[in-house]
């Protein structure tokens, strides 16, 4: 049992499966013997050597096709993008290639591909480096995507995407990357990746979040107990395949929902949840499912990147207007 | 100083020079231009891959034709392209990977995949994709350009693992124009990669000529970007392709690293068949480039040398039929698919949050 | 007037704003000569000429960034991109540069292009040539989404969105691309891009749909009208912004929604409207919002498309369910 | 056969060749190594040239100081690139459009962009990127190499509208390796555009030595992958990249279409403030790459020609030091901008969909 932050955990995660499996390799830009901008990978190069740690031409596209090709002859690629900004290059090759390679060949050959990226604001970083665009990488079939939120679900979560036999997009919250320490156990046991995790059980309103996010909401949450309002809040975790059951379970119980995520609004995954709430869930809501997120504008350089994020205050709010509701 | 040179600016030095070179063997005669590489010394070889070619045409013309009367879907003919694919098919070994794009059936004829799965493919389902020949090769691709990074991750496993395998992967010129060809050239190059670019400059990118596409001198200077070999070859004598493509395959197997070879062909047929070439092109070009055919080159140089006849012609030309159309009955025999499949291979193990969506399609199914 | 049908109207807008204006110049791969593969653009280079009209290299990231450079010069740029299934290179320049440029310098710098596609399947076509991925763009801040689904719409829509001031992805059902002719008034009128239409009125349930499903869905309004169902049947036309209002109006009036895409269904764009209507229109909804559309598969070689497309049959079984609910 | 040459597996045609060289005027000690050019003959131009190159470098030791107490976000330093952006910024015409990366600093600075204007931007305020003055100019690119097709679009809109005007887009060695600046490079020579790239070799791109990024012998070949001319200049030179920069830029104009230029210098300082350098590099390779720091080489030729001594280098620093102090303080001073304002750019006109967003920004504004 070692403390651990959220990215020494990402780092654990890659260091035990490197060891474990011959077939996984990591690579990426300047994730080798610089140890990746933000350490994620630190060591792992010295450790594993130059040919399963390595040090990418910088050109995403490339990056991402090319661990298409090393998974369709059964490597286990873990990719990192720098950062969310410069993932979009990528998206032309997961969307037509990596998500439907087993789809298309019938089984024939596969892609267990991981591609790892840090994402969403809140760390006073340049430009094109706060952005959270989850919910495009949702809406691919064939994808799994998966956002930790604590240091001990990274590590876990990490092994399952690794071992998970079909491409997985791996976001990490760089807000929260060393935002807390917690105890993990690197023993190499992975955490289920199809199922959304329960972090506070409570009576009166689902708050529904992940990664980054889920920090404020569960000030939140605290908040809000202190005035004798018991939150549920739930850890989406998998936003694809989405576990839709225990967040429509949760409903059931409180009648209320607030999805919290950094994410733009409009056609944001806050979107899917609503929508999977007014398809089945709607007879057991008392009030609105209101979406407390980022704004439908750019996400500001970082003098008012603070702004744009969702704020403890506004999840508040909106659970005192859906409370008061009716 | 050697190399140094006079301008109006002073003195500046050369610090790199390239040359880019075409080979040809055969002129349109099917005679020798210059003395043959020892391949040539297996007639063998040579009348099985012609063989090779006249099936490939065959299947070619039957697609068109299935299309036509609509039991195909759009298909990419591969008209005047066959001795480059008869080439990759012939060099590869057994255990290499092909990364084709979709013009290659005659190179994944010869390597094993069955027309009937071609058609498949072509006709609109997946199976076609699931073949049973050369199983690590991948299928066809669509998005230009985008299958040659897939390429360098598979040359990356071989490599990694110390196989002594190579992957080929071919595409368009009009492919040249992408970024993912520069981008994976430049890695190949910085990975010594065991990975063979064939391009197969077919004068066209549906209705773009390939001046209008690029301005360099040559395609295969390309390569100089990424600071490997590049080199021409007459992409319609198979002796020529064959000869460099080998030589290129050898020294990837070697560790040598990775080439660009550059097939100079012509593409006779329309850019597929739902495509009309007469709105874009001449037909006087098209007749002016049928005399260099690939098939007709090495057939002629077999009959000059004997080992080659009519009545063989005639015997071979009623083979293709009868493959063909074997194929072809195979294909329309195939019964279709469930509906819901389209969900049996999205996942290894479908996730509860599709089954939903799989089972309103076996219902679906019922239906109609 | 003329009969025209939907690419006869694209046509016809792009030849009328070439006309009127020396700014539009319309790129992309095989417009030129060959008029474009769906002949959109049919006989407009020897009309305006190449400088006008040109042909690119095959080079979907260069097509839209080169777009980028021209618009923030002043001129309109039109790009076509061949089929939505090739758009995805261009996400990098759309997002991180066309729908920022503007806010970034503050209006220094503008981004008045267009992009358009084909989409949508039902054409038998080959691989990656069928898919329908509109919610990607939905969620970009700084564009317009639009989506035409008849000839004189689509000749109005483009006209507006080639003179609007700022980036617009314009996305045509080539699946209706010939399906209807229509009269379409060739006289450089716009229309409005910020407003769903009311295409049928009708007090029982409300239909919401955009492009090709439009089709399906006015089918199956007209069926159900046989049996005495009334559907108000709304064409979303513009997907970002999105007038909600006339939506939520619209289930204020009928108490039911059936939402139809063809777009796989999670993170849809069918998810925002039914999140919208979980926010703001809860207490009008007397059955839960019901989404017809494509699924969480990818879209199948062309032998099973049929089965993937939402059908007339399904949107009445989803109108009869909402119908029947509670 | 002029061209030909004889190899094992017979003739094959040279049907291509090229060079690719490299110009140095100034040796380290800021002697001439050739004759030097007419540009050389206007010691004014040079003098006040060497006056921006000390601004420049004054204001970005002032930059790092600003982010580490904490009055600036994530900056990248300029150390050791010097002359490449004072050669960009005095060889540019004020109509001429600069669409550069994010290291520019100095050239943008040249081109009317003010100090405080550069602080907003590094101090994460988008209004720093409404200059006042190059009205043309892009702002900073950060996406690497997303920036070089804006480039060739500015060059086409010069071109369709028949001015002699000409696009300069910058980026660095690991730009290179993307996709964008091959298929801009192509697309420039197939519409022979005006524009000129220029590549900023630093040896590095943060961790990734110029060699991991790329095998080929010089950037400056991968023009030939284009069709067009590329150069290598020392970058450390500031006659040299003037001398060859006037050159690619007069071409460009006079309808010449597009020339790349390699400046080859080194990034002395780490990456960005938010980055450690001594990671993965050593020392001594630093220490070595200081020799050819291009502000003391042309400071060096100055004075040697007697155009510049210790007395005006005196008045020059602290000049420059007010100068910076003012625009530091006058970034200070400047008022935050209102939270919903991030909306007031979004579109010409703020649709009514997101009216309601602004409206909770006025709200969440006047509570904190
Ligand atoms: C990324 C992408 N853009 C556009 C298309 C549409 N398209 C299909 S084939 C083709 C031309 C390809 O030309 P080339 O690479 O020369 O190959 P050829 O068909 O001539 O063999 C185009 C533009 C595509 N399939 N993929
Ligand atoms: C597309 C993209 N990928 C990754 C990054 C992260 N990144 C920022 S600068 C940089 C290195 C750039 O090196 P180079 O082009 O040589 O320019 P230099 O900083 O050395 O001047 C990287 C990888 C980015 N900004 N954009
Ligand atoms: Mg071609
Ligand atoms: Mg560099």
């Amino acid at each position: 049992m070692t403390e651990m932050t959220l990215v020494e955990a990402v780092n654990s995660a890659l260091a035990y499966e490197l060891d474990a499996d011959d077939n996984v390799i990591v690579l990426g830009e300047d994730i080798g013997v610089n140890g990746g901008v933000f350490r994620a990978t630190v060591g792992l190069q010295e450790r594993f050597g130059e040919q399963r740690v390595l040090d990418t031409p910088l050109a995403e596209t490339l990056i991402a096709g090319v661990a298409v090709g090393m998974a369709a002859q059964g490597l286990r690629p873990i990719v990192e993008i720098q950062f969310m900004g410069f993932i979009y290059s990528t998206i032309d090759q997961i969307l037509n290639h990596a998500s439907r390679l087993r789809n298309r060949s019938h089984g024939r050959l596969t892609c267990p591909l991981v591609l790892r990226a840090p994402f969403g604001g809140g760390i006073h970083a340049p430009e094109h480096h706060s952005e959270s665009t989850e919910a495009i990488f949702a809406h691919i079939p064939g994808l799994r995507v998966v956002i930790p939120s604590s240091p001990a679900r990274a590590y876990g979560l990490l092994l399952a995407a690794i071992r998970d036999p079909d491409p997985v997009v791996f976001l990490e919250p760089k807000r929260i990357y060393r935002l807390v320490k917690q105890d993990v156990v690197d023993n190499g046991e992975a955490l289920p990746l199809d199922t959304c995790y329960i972090l506070r059980e409570g009576a009166d309103v689902t708050l529904v979040s992940w990664g980054g996010s889920l920090h404020e909401t569960q000030l939140a949450a605290n908040a809000l107990a202190v005035d004798g309002v018991d939150a549920e809040v739930i850890d989406v975790v998998t936003l694809k395949p989405l576990d839709v059951q225990t967040i429509l379970d949760s409903v059931a119980k409180t009648g209320r929902c607030v999805v919290v995520h950094e994410a733009a609004r409009t056609a944001g995954f806050g979107a899917e949840i609503a929508a999977q709430l007014a398809e089945h869930g709607l007879l057991n809501l008392y009030a609105p499912v209101r979406r407390v997120t980022g704004y439908d504008t750019v996400m500001p350089l970082y003098k008012l990147e603070g702004y744009y994020l969702p704020s403890v205050e506004q999840i508040i709010a909106a659970v005192r207007e859906v409370l008061e509701f009716g | 100083m050697a190399g140094d040179q006079l301008n109006a600016e002073g003195v500046s030095r050369r610090v790199a020079s390239f040359d880019i070179r075409y080979t040809q063997y055969l002129d349109m005669e099917g005679r020798p231009v210059q003395p043959l590489p020892a391949l040539a010394d297996d007639p063998e070889q040579i009348v099985s891959l012609y063989r090779a070619m006249v099936l490939h045409r065959t299947f070619d013309a039957k697609a068109i034709a299935l299309q036509r009367t609509g039991s195909l879907g759009t298909y990419a003919p591969c008209l005047g392209q066959e001795a480059v694919f008869a080439a990759v098919g012939a060099v590869m070994r057994e255990e290499d990977v092909l990364v084709p794009y979709y013009r290659e059936c005659g190179a994944q004829l010869l390597r094993g995949v069955t027309m009937t799965e071609l058609l498949l493919y072509w006709g609109g389902d997946e199976r076609g994709m699931n073949f049973e020949g050369p199983r690590g090769d991948f299928p066809c691709c669509v998005p230009i350009a985008s299958q040659i990074p897939h390429a360098a991750g598979v040359a990356m496993a071989m490599k990694y693992r110390g196989e002594p395998r190579v992957t080929v992967t071919v595409f368009g010129d009009g492919a040249m124009s992408k970024g993912e060809f520069y981008e994976t050239a430049n890695a190949a190059a910085v990975w010594n990669l065991p990975l063979v670019f064939v391009a197969n400059n077919n004068q066209w990118a549906i209705s773009v000529p390939r001046n209008e596409q690029t301005r360099c001198e040559t395609l295969a200077q390309k390569a100089v970007a990424a600071g490997f070999a590049g080199e021409q070859v007459d992409g319609n004598d198979l002796i020529a392709v064959m000869t460099r493509l080998s030589a290129a395959i050898d020294k990837a197997r070697d560790g040598g690293g990775p080439t660009l070879i550059e097939a100079v062909t012509y593409r006779l047929s329309d850019h597929t068949t739902a495509d009309d070439a007469s709105r874009y092109r001449s037909e006087a070009e098209v007749e002016e480039n049928r005399q260099y055919d690939p098939v007709i080159r090495i057939r002629r140089y077999l009959v000059n040398n004997a080992y080659w006849n009519d009545d063989k012609e005639q015997r071979l030309e009623q083979e293709c039929r009868e493959a063909v159309e074997q194929a072809v009955q195979a294909y329309l025999d195939t019964p279709p698919r469930a509906p819901e499949s389209m969900f049996d291979h999205l996942y290894e193990k479908l996730p509860v949050a599709y089954a939903g969506q799989r089972d309103e399609l076996v219902h679906k199914g019922e239906k109609s």
